[in-house]
């Protein structure tokens, strides 16, 4: 393996790990700071995705796309906050499960009653599209650099609401003691409601940034679902910080392994058995990364404090 | 009792349902040119998702010859779903037609009289591929699929005729998103020709990610099931000029399918794929056993003997069943084009195999 | 000189910069009641939770009934008779006050993989649990879930699961916290009661009862001894009633 | 200020207040007494609308906030050290105090700085997360907590629990000071002698009734109410 | 963040035992029932039916053992199941078709891997619980993918149903639900026994609150490790029924999505009573047959569904036949 190869493959790592942070971002914030499992996180993520292609269609500029997405994303999000979550605050994790499982059940299937099961996509803006050179015989996508720019984004924004902003502060000590929060003046309620409202956004706004290089078709944000978890487990639940890292960590080894585990087999083991094994590895390795963490960090890299 | 029963289990959940529905409308828009009937008798269609669970797939096909009696079973879309059904089709007494899967060990050694295929062989699709790139004299190629059965007898038959270098053949997980870790291998590699097996979204994703990552115009892109009908609406642009093994494509160049072409635009708005094409020859194959047999489904003996005369006018043309109940038929190379009215489909670009057959039908002990 | 029950020696733990628990040395004698008093902050809890094995220390060693326990788990020393009460109220909220205790009566008496039988009805199980309820009086709530109780209730039903564990030591950590006059004051006879039994570290801010119970005090400064001796020259100390005590009267 | 009339509540189907009446005037200290498991807590909570209402109302300044959301409730000027402490696990020390800070009316007479000096210790703790206070700190930062909401009325409901006996003396001159500054006061405590000095008035609660209100002077000399219902 | 579903509070002892048994009971009694009605209908379709739902009930159960009364909430479930069935398809296609082989091996599969992994996923708590065990269902899904020989992501077929000491009792379908039936009775009852008993006590109480029951000498750890291999082997056993009552085995068998369907079935019934699992399986699978039925958009009525059981009745379907019989004493 070349060293243009392995830097090549460790930036699209991190591109990758930015991607899943985007993701992962509004999840750790209402599961973390909220304490609400919310699986529909996946779904609103896809609806974002389809938004900005509806948008598109109508409007013919990405920008106007986005930004009426965005609201839309939120629009909905403060809708599903309304008639649904907001009766599950407090319950039991389980509670969130289901009723969120069901929300993913009918989104899945209402978007392919409106939109159609093929899958559809939005084109790279104009301005952006294209490729620039790096470094001699490495060309890399704008869009690309794009979204690692807007994830970094994200990730300083996050960080300052959360730990900083005294929003931030309330939110958090209402995850673990909404009663007293509100008894000392605050109306919980609505707080929990613009963090809700937020968390959509953020989904709605990874999944029109990933618009562009990823097919929009129903069921896409399950599986991204299950991989933002684990990101924001590995990173220890609630932690901003922690799900960055553990975002970056997760693209390296996924894009890495997959990029070089074959290779790397191939040194001790035939060239047909090392094919076969490598993906098989490839595909487990984020999971076997994750049951490692969580063996010697049982709380995840970065254990929310106070928790 | 007066009616054709036929039951359709196909997956018409999760990303895959695209498909599923094609196969859907394809055989119901045979039975409506049909006039709602199939040998002239009255025919009800069910219709049943198997949710891709096997489990779920075995239920739903008990349901159908159980409960509602059918005499043939038409589906499934994928392999896996087939290796569930096709033993409590079969035990059940009814007809299983396949429009779309086609594994080698049912066209071998589990060869099964009461199953037929209307689709191919599933290696054949992938060979047409690499036989084009031997006669094209292409000298080294990049060739990548899922890491599951079908990806790998996908490669598997790549190479049955491809005989350059592999300069690497690398096997995805299933469903990735991101390629961008392989793309950047491929422009390390710098073969001339890469050949992907990619279904469904993880098609349009590479395809996308191929085009932007600016390799399209120096690789020549070779594919199976990963630019159809039921992707490019996706794609467009991005796999304008790209080539795939096809046994069939909407510019096809016969009366009957020009009708049905523009028949299935009418009725469900889009181009069909092949999977289209494939469940409507499967209700044309159904529809003339049954005239053979003036509509009658009791003698099983006879109507599975109907089916393999298979005489009627295939959406493709030339079309026989061989010994193991699978096609021998045309296969060729298609070509993604922008169409006038700025839809994509794919078109003919040339014949690559004439009245093939596959290679597994000596193991069958079928005549 | 009589074997100590319990021996603290050269006890160190630090919390990042804070040294919580500095080189201490403490001896707990056979049958004494060996109060632990000091400001908030001095460390007490944090010794006990040494002493459970729940928070291990930097460094010294714990000896417990002449065994080194410093590396045993929290198990294996209550195992060995080493009971304790939280500060904070932590019982089994969704237990009914008997399950609570009866709990401790099956963790000494016979086998828990047993995977029949309603351990609800076993007799044995049920009235010895009972009778720990009785001495603390919370008989009348048995089977109200400890969630239900009033916070008081909560404190005296932590002393009964303490007692159902017939202890070699118990060590309870501000059991009169939160309870009503009338609680402490039963609470102060039930040890009464208990003292000679086994010995019993007592650490409480609840001075009336310090000194109405205790053999001898120990006062907790910054995570050092700062003395140890009979109650009434301990309550006498000016270094004590400066540090500690204040113009407190009790 | 504050006036309760009647009140009944009830934890699901098990009712535990029966019928709570009693007033605190502006600028007055009253205590709540009875032994454990009476109401206390409960009246506090459902003054404070954490437990529903079941009969009865509730005035605070002539409004009537009986089973208005909490937040209202405290809106109006009502700040509460709770049983237990219940101070945020997952935020530090300082942030414990600033996250509910407010001042409804006027210019903040509590601030950091302030409640810095009244507890040192909590100053050298700021930057710990609340779980890893000792007990006693943690009953400081609830109290201090409270404070920053600069309330008219102030609840403490075991406010005293678990602290050294030095810190005990320190809060009750606090409170002497508090009232010295017209702050109103609700007490909930178990240290007798000390409320009898501070407080005007006293309401002993007996299994969800008032059974007895009186003065200091009134309670201090009537040995078998002592007797009866606080076994002093 | 610990104390998943740690709030629920477990029905142990039902209110007057016969309330607590009367609904098993029935369902009992009309699942031996169905064959008879069967007879008149498609029988052998309605018996695969109602043999999937006792399977899946089983498995259910075994997770409702660990999420209902020990909070952990096991998101790898399916992962024992496909364990248990890959071990009647592997064995089978070396010709040990006797389920005196397989069975067995089934069980000792499935109770390893449940040791195995146990060790490490017991060191966690809470939502890293949840993801841990996912992360070895998908390494167990991944591994029974690439097993090439035994069809890798196709899965194989099994050509007949398990023979038991060489007799091929399980041929007919009818045979085979009333051994599944039988099985099913036999784990409720034994479930049952176990949340009361001693060890289950420990094992409630290690979920209400694990450093309380170490300073009381238990060892946490270990219980917790006994009742999740006991989980795993049951689950497992459902598995090797499933494998025989499908004729087929596949990876997808252990997908993480048949493992969140698992828990959905068991939240939807009612968590901590046992009954809910069976209730929550039944609806589960029959509604989704039923409703698929007659549209294709069947999900668009299930979610909302879900939804609004969690919303207004908390605890379940069970909670809502709790509710009806209060109302009903309560006259
Ligand atoms: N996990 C921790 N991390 C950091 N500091 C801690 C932790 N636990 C306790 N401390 C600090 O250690 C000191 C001693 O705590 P400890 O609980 O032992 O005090 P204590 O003597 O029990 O006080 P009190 O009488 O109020 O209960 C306190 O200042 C506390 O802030
Ligand atoms: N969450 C609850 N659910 C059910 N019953 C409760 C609950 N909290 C308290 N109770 C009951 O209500 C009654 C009054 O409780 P409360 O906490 O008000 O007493 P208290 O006067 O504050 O006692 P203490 O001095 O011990 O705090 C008690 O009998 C208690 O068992
Ligand atoms: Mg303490
Ligand atoms: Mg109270």
């Amino acid at each position: 393996m070349s060293a243009t190869l392995l830097f090549v493959q460790t930036l699209n790592g991190l591109q990758l790990g930015v991607l899943l942070f985007l993701i992962a971002a509004g999840l750790t914030l209402v599961f973390g700071v909220m304490d609400f499992i919310n699986l529909a996180h996946g779904v609103q993520y896809m609806l974002g995705a389809y938004l900005a292609v509806m948008f598109y269609a109508l409007t013919g500029s990405f920008v106007l796309a986005l930004v009426l997405a965005l609201i839309a994303a939120l629009a909905f999000g403060l809708f599903l906050e309304f008639v649904v979550f907001r009766h599950l605050y407090g319950r039991d994790h389980l509670d969130h499960v289901i009723a969120t499982f069901g929300i993913i059940m009918f989104l899945n299937q209402a978007v392919k009653y409106l939109w159609g099961a093929a899958p559809l996509s939005l084109p790279v803006p104009e301005a952006l599209s294209g490729s620039v050179q790096l470094m001699p015989g490495l060309l890399y996508p704008v869009w690309r650099l794009v979204i690692i720019g807007s994830g970094l984004g994200v990730a300083l924004l996050l960080y300052i609401l959360v730990s900083r902003s005294r929003i931030g502060m309330l939110v958090r000590a209402g995850s673990t003691h909404a009663p007293i929060v509100s008894a000392l003046g605050v109306d919980i309620r609505r707080l929990f409601t613009i963090v809700f409202g937020f968390g959509a956004m953020l989904a709605g706004f990874a999944g029109i940034m990933i618009a562009p290089i990823l097919s929009v078709e129903p069921g896409m944000g399950d599986s991204i679902l299950i991989l933002a978890f684990v990101v924001i487990v590995i990173g220890g639940i609630g932690s901003i910080r922690g799900a960055f890292i553990a975002a970056l960590l997760i693209g390296l080894v996924d894009t890495l392994g997959r990029s070089f585990a074959v290779d790397i087999l191939r040194t001790f083991m035939t060239s047909s058995t090392a094919r076969t094994v490598g993906p098989a590895l490839a595909s487990m390795l984020i999971y076997v990364l994750m049951a490692l963490v969580l063996y010697f960090r049982p709380a995840g890299l970065f254990p929310a404090k106070g928790r | 009792q007066d009616k054709v029963k036929v039951g359709i289990i196909a997956t018409l959940s999760g990303p895959p349902a695209v498909i599923g529905q094609q196969l859907r409308n394809g055989f119901q828009l045979a039975v409506k040119n049909l006039g709602g009937k199939l040998g002239g008798k009255d025919v009800e269609v069910i219709v049943q998702d198997d949710e891709l669970k096997p489990d779920v797939a075995v239920t739903k096909v008990r349901a159908f010859v159980e409960r509602d009696k059918v005499d043939f079973v038409v589906g499934p879309v994928f392999s896996n779903m087939l290796q569930a059904i096709l033993k409590p089709v079969t035990d059940g007494g009814a007809i299983l037609v396949s429009p779309n899967a086609g594994t080698s060990n049912f066209a071998g050694k589990d060869c099964n009289p009461n199953f037929f295929v209307t689709s191919y062989q599933n290696d054949q699709m992938h060979e047409v591929a690499g036989k084009y790139a031997q006669d094209k004299g292409v000298k080294t190629a990049y060739i990548m699929a899922p890491n599951y059965q079908a990806g790998k007898d996908s490669l598997a038959g790549f190479k049955r005729y491809f005989k350059g270098e592999v300069v690497d053949e690398v096997y995805v997980p299933l469903n990735q998103l991101d390629y961008s870790a392989e793309l950047a291998r491929i422009a390390a590699a710098k073969p001339e020709a890469l050949f992907v097996f990619l279904p469904g979204g993880m098609g349009v994703n590479f395809v996308k990610q191929f085009r932007q990552a600016g390799l399209a115009d120096k690789v020549m892109f070779l594919s199976t099931f990963t630019v159809d009908e039921a992707t490019l609406p996706a794609q467009q642009d991005a796999a304008l000029g790209f080539f795939a093994g096809s046994n069939w494509a909407p510019n096809m160049d016969n009366p009957q399918n020009k009708k049905f072409v523009a028949d299935y635009e009418k009725e469900f708005g889009s181009i069909p794929a092949t999977y289209a094409f494939q469940a409507y020859d499967a209700a044309l194959a159904i529809d003339a056993a049954l005239k053979e047999t003036k509509g009658n489904v009791s003698d099983k003996e006879a109507l599975r003997a109907a089916m393999k005369k298979a005489n009627f006018e295939s959406l493709r043309g030339k079309f026989k069943f061989n010994t193991n109940n699978y096609p021998i038929q045309d296969f060729y190379l298609t070509k993604v084009v922008k169409r006038p009215d700025g839809k994509f489909q794919t078109e003919i670009a040339e014949k690559v195999f004439a009245d093939y057959a596959d290679p597994y039908v000596k193991d069958c002990k079928m005549k | 000189m009589v074997e100590p029950v319990l021996s603290l020696q050269g006890l160190r733990k630090n919390f990042g910069g804070l040294r919580v628990t500095d080189d201490l040395s403490l001896d707990v004698l056979p049958g004494e009641l060996h109060a632990l008093i000091g400001p908030n902050g001095a460390g007490k809890t944090t010794l006990i939770n040494q002493i459970s094995g729940l928070i291990s220390p930097d460094a010294g060693r714990i000896v417990f009934c002449g065994g080194d326990v410093t590396a045993s788990a929290p198990f294996e020393r209550a195992k060995l008779g080493l009971a304790r009460s939280f500060q904070i109220t932590s019982t089994l909220p969704n237990f009914s006050a008997l399950e609570n205790v009866s709990l401790v009566v099956q963790a000494r008496s016979g086998s828990s993989y047993r995977f029949l039988g309603d351990a609800a009805k076993e007799a044995d199980l049920s009235s010895q649990a009972m009778s720990a309820l009785q001495e603390v009086g919370l008989a009348h709530r048995a089977d109200i879930q400890a969630a239900h109780l009033s916070h008081g209730e909560r404190r005296a039903l932590e002393l009964a699961i303490a007692l159902a564990m017939q202890p070699k030591l118990l060590v309870l950590d501000e059991p009169m916290a939160g309870t009503g006059r009338e609680e402490s004051a039963r609470l102060v006879s039930v040890l009464q009661r208990l003292k000679g039994r086994f010995p019993i570290v007592l650490v409480e801010h609840d001075m009336q009862a310090v000194f109405a119970l205790a053999d001898r005090v120990s006062v907790l400064i910054y995570g050092r001894i700062l003395m140890t001796g009979a109650p009434a020259s301990v309550r006498s100390d000016p270094k004590v009633i400066a540090a500690y005590l204040g113009d407190e009267t009790a | 200020m504050l006036s309760v009339r009647n009140l009944q509540a009830s934890y699901g189907p098990a009712q535990v207040l029966f019928d709570i009446t009693f007033d605190i005037a502006s600028g007055e200290v009253v205590t709540l007494l009875g032994r454990n498991g009476m109401g206390k807590t409960t009246t506090i909570l459902t003054i404070m609308g954490l437990v529903a209402a079941r009969a009865g109302e509730v005035t605070f300044n002539g409004d009537t906030v009986t089973n208005q959301p909490p937040f209202r409730i405290a809106q109006h000027g009502i700040g509460l050290v709770p049983e237990g402490r219940q101070i945020f696990p997952a935020l530090s020390v300082e942030e414990n105090l600033i996250a509910t800070s407010a001042s409804r009316f006027g210019k903040p007479s509590w601030t950091l700085e302030r409640v810095y000096e009244f507890f040192p210790r909590l100053a050298e703790r700021r930057n710990n997360m609340g779980n890893q206070l000792s007990g006693g700190e943690q009953q400081m930062l609830a109290i201090g907590r409270a404070l920053m909401t600069n309330p008219k009325l102030l609840i403490l409901d075991e406010a005293t629990e678990g602290l050294a006996p030095l810190v005990r003396g320190e809060i009750w001159a606090c409170l002497s000071r508090l009232k010295a500054e017209g702050q109103s006061i609700l007490l909930v405590d178990k240290h007798l002698e000390p409320m009898l000095k501070l407080a005007e008035r006293h309401v002993i609660v007996e299994r969800g009734h008032v059974v007895w209100t009186g003065t200091s002077d009134q309670l201090a000399n009537d040995a078998n109410i002592r007797q009866q219902y606080l076994m002093v | 963040m610990a104390d998943v579903a740690a709030d629920r509070v477990p029905v142990v002892k039902p209110a007057g035992a016969w309330r607590g048994y009367a609904l098993p009971l029935i369902i009992f009694v009309l699942f031996a029932l169905i064959p008879f009605v069967g007879q008149f209908t498609a029988e052998s379709y309605l018996l695969s039916l109602v043999t999937r739902v006792m399977i899946f009930s089983i498995a259910a159960l075994s997770l409702d053992l660990l999420v209902g009364y020990g909070a952990l909430v096991s998101f790898g479930h399916a992962a024992f199941m496909g364990i248990g069935a890959y071990a009647v398809g592997i064995l089978a296609s070396h010709g040990f078709g006797d389920a005196l082989v397989s069975l067995p091996v089934a069980l000792a599969a499935s109770a390893l891997f449940a040791w195995l992994t146990g060790i490490v996923c017991l060191r966690t708590r809470g939502v890293y619980f949840i993801m841990i065990t996912l992360a070895f269902g998908q390494m167990a899904f991944f591994t029974a993918s690439s097993l090439a020989p035994y069809g890798g992501d196709d899965g194989l077929t099994l050509q007949e149903r398990s023979t038991i000491a060489g007799l091929d009792l399980l041929s007919s379908d009818r045979a085979l639900y009333y051994v599944t039936l039988l099985c099913l009775i036999a784990v409720y009852v034994f479930c049952r026994s176990l949340v009361t008993s001693r060890f289950g006590r420990v094992f409630r109480g290690a979920r209400e609150n694990a450093t309380r029951m170490t300073t009381l000498g238990y060892d946490v750890y270990r219980y917790q490790l006994v009742a999740y291999v006991i989980a795993g082997m049951i689950a497992g056993l459902s598995g090797f029924l499933l494998a025989n009552a499908t004729n087929f085995v596949a990876p997808a068998y252990m997908s993480w999505q048949r493992s969140g369907e698992l828990l959905i079935m068991i939240i939807l019934g009612g968590i901590g009573s046992l009954n809910g699992a069976i209730v929550g399986t039944a609806a589960f699978l029959l509604l989704e047959e039923w409703l698929a039925g007659f549209t294709e958009h069947w999900k668009m009525i299930f979610g909302p569904f879900l939804v609004l059981v969690v919303v207004f009745v908390p605890g379940g379907l069970l909670g809502i036949s709790r509710w009806v019989m209060r109302r009903l004493r309560g006259g």
